[in-house]
């Protein structure tokens, strides 16, 4: 049974791996998942600089999903590289870190600045994140400014580039071309929908940024189209995410076009969740006989 | 040995129509807790059926586990001591002996036990008898005995009184109606009891958890008489083990992780 | 206790309605439901020729929510005035009707066709149904084609113009000021939100569309900042909907800035519904001291 | 009296692991049902508890009502005899007796019973079985007699034949695989016994359901000998009264809605 994939450079050794958020830096998860069992650890989204992150309440659960507005909240590049990645390279597997900037430039610097690194294989770039200030989402709903830096990181880095596309837009696949081309070697999709919850008696927001990202089972069926229009659209590799609870629903998007998959906010709901879905996967692939993963990709019958 | 673990529930008692006491043990050999941590417990349960049932697996409304305090353990296995509010606890208090749960913890620190030239001054406001009550058992159990403050808002809101008189040195009880101690809150109460008990206010330590107005009140206090004081702290949490930052407190050092720097916090760290 | 409202030039007893498609021509629910409780009946979506809709399987369901894929199936317009409007007629209750066209023409000719009737209180115009061929999405999601759809309606009718918006749409508060500029009297949000569903084992899709629109609880995140970012955005009432399953949701709705609501999949649910969050409402605003419901509206606090 | 009435179980029968039998009690008035016809029922149960329950009134997965053919009436109340599939059927088959469910129902069309000078051929593949009880057990009732031919994939999905031998005038039984009654598909069964008895196939009507595949065979062999046959159909539902147009099924007049037109349509109108 061949469970390995290729997104860009990389070979997975298998198509699942954590979606950046929800596993830390790995080590909180170490305890309940074989790390070495994964396809890969995407880290938290990481900047130049640390930052403190928008104000509590930052979760808030929703009907078969939650809302986050953690606000990108991170220790910076710096202290990542001296304090999490040690013990990250301990594992045989891949690490893939997500990063982001304000700006072009810090794209570029962050891109750069995590190259050099021993024991990062892949970024992802999130240009997607719905929980800044107003102007910077443009990078994941604009294609042109899409383009624009994305060509900027490719210029710095020669990691395998995946770009995290927003599901916060019109014209997904459009989206989607534009990082394409210019130069990412995947896409990984979706990021959380741009939500939010009211609390009916004190009439506030019941987030501290009144707006959250909306993940889990709720959002699925959203990732899974728009996963099968960007397969449509494009021909690198894509990263499928977005409500992934258990096995079959990893192998419904693979079917839908995706190469790998990305486990979020199953995690907090089983810590162990992330192993079960491979073991199940394999599963899968033993009792409907598909020797290689590679061929689910896809495959959708229409 | 896991913090992550099916778990039997072996007794869930109604006290009232707002209050249950739910009693789990653990299918695997599991890590024993510390005063003031907490479990996360999955609020779908298998109905009695199997954990592989359809039901178990593929519903996802609740979706998080919710976060509740270590109440006590006793040969029964681990007790959380619960009120109804929404739909993950409704279903909980629905849960029926032999049922299997999805736990998680223990999680988060601890209370450190008052050192032993000193005494424990227990503050509870309501519900947060649920995170001190092992607190003051493992105190009595070794041989010290801690001053407990309890205040609720209504008689059928203090829970487990005569439990706690057990392993109380002393009990003092308020209500905001007056129906069962004194009328008034916790936090006079102890004020009171400091003013009167030099020799426990100098050698004191507090340790208080209850609704976050009370807290800010009890830091006052502590502050004001130089007392250390330790609160446990409440947030929305997703994850429980520190890897999602979604229940962050803003603290003099930036914002902590309630699950996992918390939920017990030095009051002064904590910015009100 | 005041719960009357105004939509357009539409006095409501009440500010809840029902959701086009969700509540057939009324007949079906009226015998769970007091229509003369209902601030409006919204029937079913109209074109001026009957429709055959999309090949079964239409629904499915979601964690929280589902998807539905009917395909605007309708009797038609003359139809429906001859065998649905006289029995709307017996209530005292404002009907509207929810319409569309598949060219600015058809739009016009259904809204003037719509405008002559008796027993007509309103329109609503779908200018967002995910249900259609690639192309004719166009008019919700390109500012300048809503413009124009929008506009040429208005010319034709003298009714109170709802438009209603699709959710699919990287920013809808541009959309909002589309349609209100070409003279909407009235937003109403959200339209379903495009999603698929897929058959691990068989690797074909659910639905016979393929695709299909998202309703339920776990959308309700998303329509509420959707209408929040509108109601900052225009000066028109706005219709809010989409995941609405109890009166607290309808309150949420309200302070995040709708003037109405209209309760869709919840009709499925339990067919007594939009009676109980009629009462609801009532309950909440005698408890929470609210003698106006218009005290709710926009009532956000940020 | 209404369709939609909370009801009262008063029965939940687990046949074997995949089957169980469900009795509930309307607790307001409701309607008397055809055979043929279905209910929808919630798959939240109040666990017991009141239907004030958050856990009632908030959790919404499962969310819409599931489907399921009135089986037959008993004193205890209607029975619906179903099959445990995904998170709502294995839900239900945890709901205990006392627990109060949502149901709506009785729902669509009925079989036209079979008229005085006519036979009732009734063909029952799998789970079908639970829409035709009803209607043999109606035409025992008014002192007519069905023939059942009933198949099965193998004898545990064979179910309540005790208590159809006591309603049918002949039982004929298949399974895919021969381990009880004759090995072979119901529909070859069904073709046998019209070639054996040439009264029954001039004066018969036939009532199928079950699988779509055997359900165009049934309909290949009526329109062959020229029996009148209906057929109960299956979609899926959402409001199952006709509203949202989710349910429908093409047939030669168009897409028509398997529960308000359906779910038994005359097999010669449905384009297999
Ligand atoms: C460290 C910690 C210890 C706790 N200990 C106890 C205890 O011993 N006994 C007890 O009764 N309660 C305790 N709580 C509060 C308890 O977690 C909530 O009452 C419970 O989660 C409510 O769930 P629900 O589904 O009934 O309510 P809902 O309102 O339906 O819950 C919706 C969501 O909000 C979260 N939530 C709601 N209220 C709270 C809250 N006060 N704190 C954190 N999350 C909340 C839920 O976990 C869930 O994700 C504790 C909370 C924390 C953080
Ligand atoms: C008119 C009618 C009568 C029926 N009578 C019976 C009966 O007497 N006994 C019995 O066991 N089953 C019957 N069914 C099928 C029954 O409705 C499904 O098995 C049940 O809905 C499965 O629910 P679930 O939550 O366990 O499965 P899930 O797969 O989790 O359900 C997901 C969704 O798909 C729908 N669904 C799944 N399977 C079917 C199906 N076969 N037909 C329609 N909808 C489906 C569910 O209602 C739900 O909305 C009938 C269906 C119809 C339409
Ligand atoms: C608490 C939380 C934090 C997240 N942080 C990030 C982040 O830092 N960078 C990023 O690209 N995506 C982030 N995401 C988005 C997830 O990686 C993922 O795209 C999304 O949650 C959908 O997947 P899921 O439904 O499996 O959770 C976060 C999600 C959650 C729930
Ligand atoms: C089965 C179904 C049919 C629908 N048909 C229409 C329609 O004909 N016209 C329209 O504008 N919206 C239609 N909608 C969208 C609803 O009116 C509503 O916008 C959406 O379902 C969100 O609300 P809800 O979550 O309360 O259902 C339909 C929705 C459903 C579920
Ligand atoms: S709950 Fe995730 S960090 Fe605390
Ligand atoms: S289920 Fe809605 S029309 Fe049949």
């Amino acid at each position: 049974m061949n469970l390995s994939v290729d997104i860009g450079k990389l070979k997975l050794n298998n198509p699942v791996m954590t979606a950046s958020g929800t596993f830390g830096y790995g080590e909180e998860y170490s305890e309940f998942v074989d790390l070495d069992r994964l396809g890969a650890v995407v880290v938290k989204g990481l900047s130049l600089q640390p930052r403190e992150g928008n104000p509590p309440p930052r979760i808030i659960e929703t009907p078969a999903g939650m809302l986050n507005a953690i606000g990108l909240q991170n220790i910076g590049i710096g202290r990542f590289v001296k304090e999490k990645l040690p013990f990250l390279r301990r594992f045989g597997t891949k690490v893939i870190v997500n990063f982001f900037g304000d700006s072009i430039e810090e794209y570029s610097e962050a891109a750069r600045r995590l190259s050099g690194e021993e024991g990062i294989h892949g970024l992802e770039m999130n240009i997607s994140c719905p929980n800044k200030e107003a102007g910077w989402c443009i990078f994941g709903t604009d294609p042109r400014v899409t383009f624009e830096v994305v060509s900027a990181v490719r210029k710095v880095t020669d990691l395998t580039l995946i770009v995290k596309l927003s599901p916060n837009v019109t014209d997904i696949a459009t989206m989607a071309r534009a990082a394409e081309e210019a130069g990412a070697d995947a896409l990984s999709l979706i990021n959380t929908i741009t939500g939010m919850a009211i609390d009916a008696f004190t009439r506030k927001p019941k987030l501290g940024n009144i707006t959250g990202g909306l993940s889990g089972p709720a959002v699925k069926p959203v990732a899974l189209r728009m996963v099968w229009e960007v397969h449509k659209a494009v021909k690198v590799p894509i990263v499928g995410m977005g409500g992934i609870m258990n096995a079959q629903d990893a192998i419904e998007f693979f079917i839908a076009g995706a190469t790998a998959v990305a486990v979020g906010t199953a995690n907090f709901v089983k810590p162990a969740a992330i192993g079960d879905i491979i073991n199940g996967i394999e599963r899968f692939m033993t009792d409907n006989a598909v020797p290689d993963v590679k061929e689910l990709i896809g495959s959708l019958i229409t | 040995m896991s913090r992550y673990f099916k778990a039997e529930i072996t007794e869930n008692i109604s006290l009232n129509k707002d209050y249950s006491l739910l009693t789990f043990h653990p299918l695997t050999s599991s890590i024993d807790p510390g005063p003031g941590q907490f479990y996360m417990i999955g609020c779908v349960s298998d109905g009695g059926g199997s954990p592989e049932s359809p039901a178990f697996k593929y519903v996802y409304d609740p979706l998080l586990k919710r976060p509740f305090s270590l109440f006590r353990r006793t040969d029964k296995g681990f007790q959380v001591l619960y009120r109804i509010r929404g739909k993950g606890t409704a279903i909980i208090r629905d849960m029926r002996k032999g049922a299997v749960v999805d736990v998680l913890g223990p999680l988060g620190n601890s209370y450190p036990m008052p050192p032993e030239n000193k005494t424990a001054l227990v503050v509870a406001g309501g519900l947060g008898i649920a995170s001190v009550f092992y607190l003051a058992e493992k105190i009595a159990g070794s041989g010290g005995s801690a001053h407990i403050h309890y205040g609720a808002r209504t008689e059928t809101d203090l829970l487990m009184v005569e439990d706690l008189r057990t392993i109380a040195g002393t009990l003092n009880i308020s209500t905001d109606d007056g129906s069962c101690g004194e009328q008034g809150c916790v936090t006079d109460m102890l004020g009171d009891f400091l003013a009167q008990n030099q020799t426990a206010a100098a050698a004191g330590v507090i340790y208080a958890c209850g609704p976050h107005r009370m807290l800010e009140a009890v830091s006052v206090i502590a502050k004001e008489r130089g007392i250390e004081a330790y609160i446990s702290a409440e947030e929305r949490m997703a994850c429980g083990i520190g890897a999602c930052l979604g229940c962050v407190i803003k603290t003099v050092n930036g914002y902590k992780r309630v699950c996992k720097e918390g939920p017990v916090f030095r009051a002064e760290e904590i910015v009100w």
